[in-house]
């Protein structure tokens, strides 16, 4: 056990404070709206410094416009920690970067790597996932959306749902049916497409927090060149596999959870109901300090995760809940923000007293979409059940 | 001993149904919520014209003399279908406070503008079950001073607000020296705001004791609160068991997979006992004054931790599509959210619940 | 709604609490062990008394030893009521009267009737219910004893399980396979059976609470005439699930909840930590208003039942969910009485400064195996959803 | 970086749970649990062999200098055997109390006795963590009169007492006027008792700040019965998971049915992050003073939810057969049971959490 990060850690971390500090006046604030919006022109010139400085594209070699370094997990912690620490946006994020760049690492030609990966680290191409399907949901396997080879091209027909940022994106990678007599998981091809292709319709999808994050994606006959595809026909399923694990493990992320516990500590310093302060209500204090006990206990499991990725050793049902538990704790603590607030909790965006831009509520909600997105908690479980603790399957289902 | 609904009051609550399925359909109530300029009059009407505002006022009065259990079968079903309706302020709180506080010219003058449904009365009680930011109004020689906050029913055509030594005062909603304004919440389906007095005249009703009035009226707005919720929580478990029924995934509908069976049992397990609770709350505000207090603190506490869960675990049934604005689910998910902050939160109530019997 | 009894019914019971008045010298308390013995000869001689006033097997007609009165649920909840509120024995419960008694009413020949009913009310007959087995507890119908007809002798093999009260009963009803070839709810029979049969053997079970309330039944070669049967050959899932539903509706009953959440409250009054009492502190109280509601929920669902029982309405779902929530209720409830008592709350049996002798252990256990037995939670939830919501089987499930 | 065990606690953890399946198996555990005369003096000394008693002890007092994360990997895997020994006392606590509080004449006369295992030191501080029953015990002039209740490992042969005004005092069983009952706890598995004094002589432990050393204490105490539940708890899980991997209803293992999955994936997610959480509070009381008091409370407070939860989940798995006696499952539901409510109930340890940050 040894929680320090030792000297050359430490010298990184400080070189990378230095350098936020340095660049303090140029950064874009994590509480900034823009921050949300990959075509502000301040957050592409961020990722361009950051790039260039090896802060974002850290792994990516130079050949594809990244810095080159060798992978280190904890030169990648201490790079989030420090951006979440100032304040700062550590770049932009989105399914481009942290979805299909490791994709076409992996399984791209060497012609896809040089024609995708630089401009969509520098944030000039931006990309969309398109997997669920209005009946592909928790079954993704079992996704209808078809492509046809019609001489050199294939054409798509089909619909796509929950298709996070699709009427922003330049491109879309999607899975597709291209090999309809194949067993389900067998059947499916991994494509990349332009959202201008002919045929292709995006309608917003307005969720319960108010914003229209996701959207439906229409296909009807868009055709694309025959060598739109990543790895081979009927490879899909493995591709799309190898990397909704990173995906899941960010859901839960306990340093963000931590930061929202603080700021709500500090609400309830600061608030008062009869002129006093809601900390001295014992009854919110217990809920308060029963939601630390469970985040402490998850940012314990955070660390026991990274350190067993580090030296090879096994924590995989470590890994396995944490999206499970941390998408559950955090609706709870902005339930007990909201609880406190009273009457105040239940104002949102646009009124008079608002706290903190209604964020309590619009988390409550959106972390309620997390429960669901990205495998619900019925199917976290399953998997826990299956995989973690080696439960049989249920016997007869697809 | 008849514990239940009577053949009227069954016969009430299904009118009321088929009433608002044709007036307040979920179309309805979009339009309602999305735009600031529609006072949902038409609803309004229709309710009034099978006599809904004179519920519970005196047949002398033109009322029809129902008793509390038939109010909280209309906030129920008010409540199943996110009805936007000043139903609770105008023709449970304020018939409540004229019955109790006013003299016979008030009862004169207002009930039967209530009755009718022509004027509404919206409620400032809000600092009485908590005081959020030193709010708080003080009257004096027939004037009033201080901010309200979270007044029900801000489209009203008056007020009854609770002065900070309880006293009660009607003031018209263009009284000079009031300011009004409106606080969106997440629930659009009801319209909440604030009042600022600058000595403003108002009218005091002055019969009776003026703590036991306002304590009655908290009472009250708490049974309705949690009929509301009631309703709203019924159609949510019925929605997510329709929706289990038809989803296909793996091959089979989803109602079939003994976790979202599971998840629907535990929302009816939790919640059909509520519907007795919601009756009895109700019940004893008329008939059992001596448990009709801590009835109202538990109901309204209670139906907010089993509304909370049952709008939870209903969206979770419905996936992805519960969170969109698709299926319009969320509508009842907030209107639950709403109700759980109002009229105190589940903790404050229960604290009184706890003073009421000598616990604290 | 109308929540008072009427004028018939308040004089009914004005008369129950003047007869409890008069023989209170002779009437055994319920915070008596002797109430758990059916062999007690002052116990034996309040039933006795009971029977003939009508206060105990009122609706069992005259000719089989009982009262004779016509079935009347409000006189029922009456008498439950008044036995309780007074702290005195309701007379002799046990599965004779509660199951047996009931079913030969409705299934027995007359012969089975005349020879049984009487002595099992008068508590003469002590009778034990052999269901569950080892492999068959929430799947009961996939039993294994079985009887085969030998001559005009059935001769029972196998072993039950769950078995209370089996030590001291006299005789047995139980569930044995007869028609091996029928599908497996058909080939199910009622049998009666002495526990003093050659090739019987009882052995006590302990549980958890370190009572052996349970035992384990063997039989080999048991022979018991031909006619100890009740109904047909194959009809036994038919008469015993006529009753199930009774059994089930007794074990989350709210009447009995309230009186444990008073001496909960009276515990919190008296017990001090740091001198102070426990009521003082904020979040016990919380948790115990908590219980409270729920509770009150469960008390006014009891009336509703009640009343839906008594005008032919329907409450089937409100019916259907208070085993599950009444022992939950039961069990969070004492638990929140040993968690306020702290270290105390840990003592039990034959220790120093234990309170109402460990009862709260004892019941916080009870309720466990109660949430367990009866059909577990899980099984309850099947049903919920499936009788009273609706929702389909699952596929396959045999 | 290293967040996790090193190789020796890994093999330091793997020979104790091959030592106690040899010396305390389930059947040794009913004779010591049935049995009032069963010191379990055999399992103590097999532990002895190997240097438990010693293991936090300095290498000059002939310990073995490990650190407290090697300490609760043992409370781990006692709780996992439900093992009769007493370790928390006379193998944690006693020796830190002799390290902060004792002079170098009274380590050097009590740490070898402690290191060999031949002498045994139960604990008296349960009034520090809520005093029922007015007990308490007042030191004068190195006199001690009094009742403490709740003393750890009452068939010791001496025993550390916290008086009221947080002073220790080590006192030998045998003393002139100390009288000792015994307690019977729903935990069979260790043995608790009651001290009474009436003027009986103590030795103080006087060196160092009274109120730290206690504190540090309560700290230590709290992490090793967290560690204990967490033995317990992991346990019951896996029997409960391999349980149903065998129990066939309706015609499959119970294994294969979803809900049967979900109760044991809750168990297994709320279950795993703890023992991340424990190392990392064991770890703090060596290495990270700022954070090892808040932790410490967490941990004790957040296992006894979670091994409540467990214990009761896994017992439900296990239908009746977790009931009974027959596989001695209780064990476990009692051990964890006990362990919730020593040190501090969860209440009293997230109270004094929020104490130490300034919340209360």
């Amino acid at each position: 056990m040894d929680l320090s990060f030792g000297p050359r850690y430490e010298a990184f971390r400080h070189e990378l404070r230095e350098f936020i500090a340095a660049h303090l006046e140029q950064a874009p604030r994590v509480t900034e709206s823009r921050v949300l919006n990959p075509r502000d022109p301040q957050l592409l010139a961020w990722q361009r410094l950051l790039v260039e400085h090896g802060y974002a594209g850290r792994t990516i070699p130079r050949e594809y416009g990244g810095y080159g370094a060798a992978p280190d997990m904890l030169e990648a912690r201490i790079i989030a920690e420090e951006f979440a620490t100032a304040g700062v946006s550590p770049g932009i994020s989105g399914q481009g970067i942290m979805m299909l760049i490791p994709t076409l690492l992996e399984f791209g030609t060497e012609e896809q790597r040089r024609r995708f990966i630089a401009p969509t680290l520098r944030g000039e191409l931006v990309w969309c996932q398109g997997y669920s399907e209005p009946n592909a949901g928790s079954d993704l396997a079992s996704l209808k959306t078809r492509a046809v080879l019609d001489g050199d091209e294939w054409v798509i027909n089909g619909q796509k749902i929950w298709t996070s940022t699709a009427h922003l994106a330049d491109w879309m990678f999607c899975l597709v049916r291209t090999e309809p007599a194949a067993p389900k998981h067998k059947g499916i091809s991994f494509l990349l497409l332009p959202m201008t292709s002919p045929g292709l319709e995006v309608r917003p999808l307005k969720t319960m927090t108010g914003d229209a994050s996701f959207n439906e994606v229409f296909f009807t006959d868009v055709r694309i060149p025959a060598d739109s595809m990543v790895a081979g026909r009927g490879d899909g399923w493995r591709v799309a596999n190898s990397l909704l694990g990173h995906e899941r493990g960010m859901l839960g992320n306990p340093n963000v959870t931590l930061a929202r516990f603080n700021a709500l500590v500090e609400l309830l310093k600061r608030e008062t109901v009869d002129g006093r302060p809601l900390l001295e209500q014992a009854a919110l204090r217990e809920r308060l300090l029963r939601i630390q006990g469970r985040m402490l206990a998850l940012r314990a499991n955070d660390l026991r995760v990274l350190s067993a990725r580090l030296n090879g050793s096994n924590a995989a049902l470590a890994a396995m809940i944490v999206k499970l538990e941390g998408t559950e704790l955090r609706h709870e603590l902005e339930r007990l923000a909201i609880d406190a607030l009273g009457e105040l909790g239940v104002l949102y965006r646009g009124s008079p007293h608002l706290r903190e831009d209604g964020l309590w509520q619009q988390h409550y909600m959106y972390f309620l979409g997390l429960i669901i997105g990205g495998g619900t908690s019925q199917i976290q479980k399953n998997i826990i059940a299956e995989r973690g603790l080696g439960m049989p399957r249920e016997p007869g289902l697809k | 001993m008849d514990f239940g609904l009577s053949s009227d009051q069954v016969l009430l609550h299904d009118t009321l149904v088929r009433l608002l399925e044709d007036v307040a359909p979920l179309e309805r109530v979009r339009a309602y919520a999305e735009n600031d300029d529609d006072g949902g009059a038409e609803i309004w009407q229709a309710l009034s014209e099978i006599g809904v505002p004179g519920l519970l006022v005196d047949e002398r009065h033109g009322g029809a003399g129902l008793g509390v259990l038939d109010a909280a079968l209309v906030a129920q079903a008010l409540g199943a279908h996110v009805t936007p309706a000043p139903f609770v302020a105008s023709a449970v709180l304020a018939p409540l406070a004229l019955r109790l506080a006013g003299s016979a010219e008030q009862q004169a003058a207002w009930l039967p503008r209530l009755v009718s449904g022509a004027t509404t009365v919206g409620m400032a009680l809000a600092e009485h079950t908590g005081a959020r930011e030193d709010t708080g109004v003080t009257a004096r020689d027939g004037r009033l001073v201080g901010r309200a906050l979270f007044v029900q029913d801000i489209d009203a055509d008056a007020f009854v607000v609770a002065a900070r030594d309880r006293t009660l005062h009607l003031v018209p909603a263009d009284a000079a020296g009031l300011t009004r304004a409106s606080l969106v919440t997440i629930d659009r389906t009801r319209r909440w705001g604030e009042l600022v007095f600058e000595n403003t005249p108002a009218e005091p009703l002055a019969q009776g004791d003026a703590a036991s009035t306002l304590a009655a009226l908290v009472d009250h707005g708490r049974v309705m609160t949690a009929a509301d919720t009631l309703g709203a929580a019924q159609h949510m478990l019925e929605a997510a068991v329709a929706y289990a029924g038809q989803r296909e995934q793996f091959g089979r509908v989803i109602a079939s997979f003994q976790a979202v069976k599971h998840l629907c049992a535990e929302m009816a397990a939790a919640l059909e006992p509520c519907h007795a609770l919601v009756w009895y709350a109700a019940h004893a505000l008329d008939a059992v004054p001596g448990e009709a207090h801590l009835y109202a603190c538990h109901a309204k506490a209670h139906l907010a931790e089993v509304g909370t869960q049952v709008a939870k675990t209903a969206t979770e049934v419905h996936g992805g599509m519960g969170f969109t604005d698709l299926l319009g689910l969320h509508y009842w998910f907030k209107r639950i959210g709403l109700n759980r902050q109002t009229f105190g939160s589940p903790e404050r109530a229960r604290e009184d619940a706890a003073r009421a019997q000598g616990f604290a």
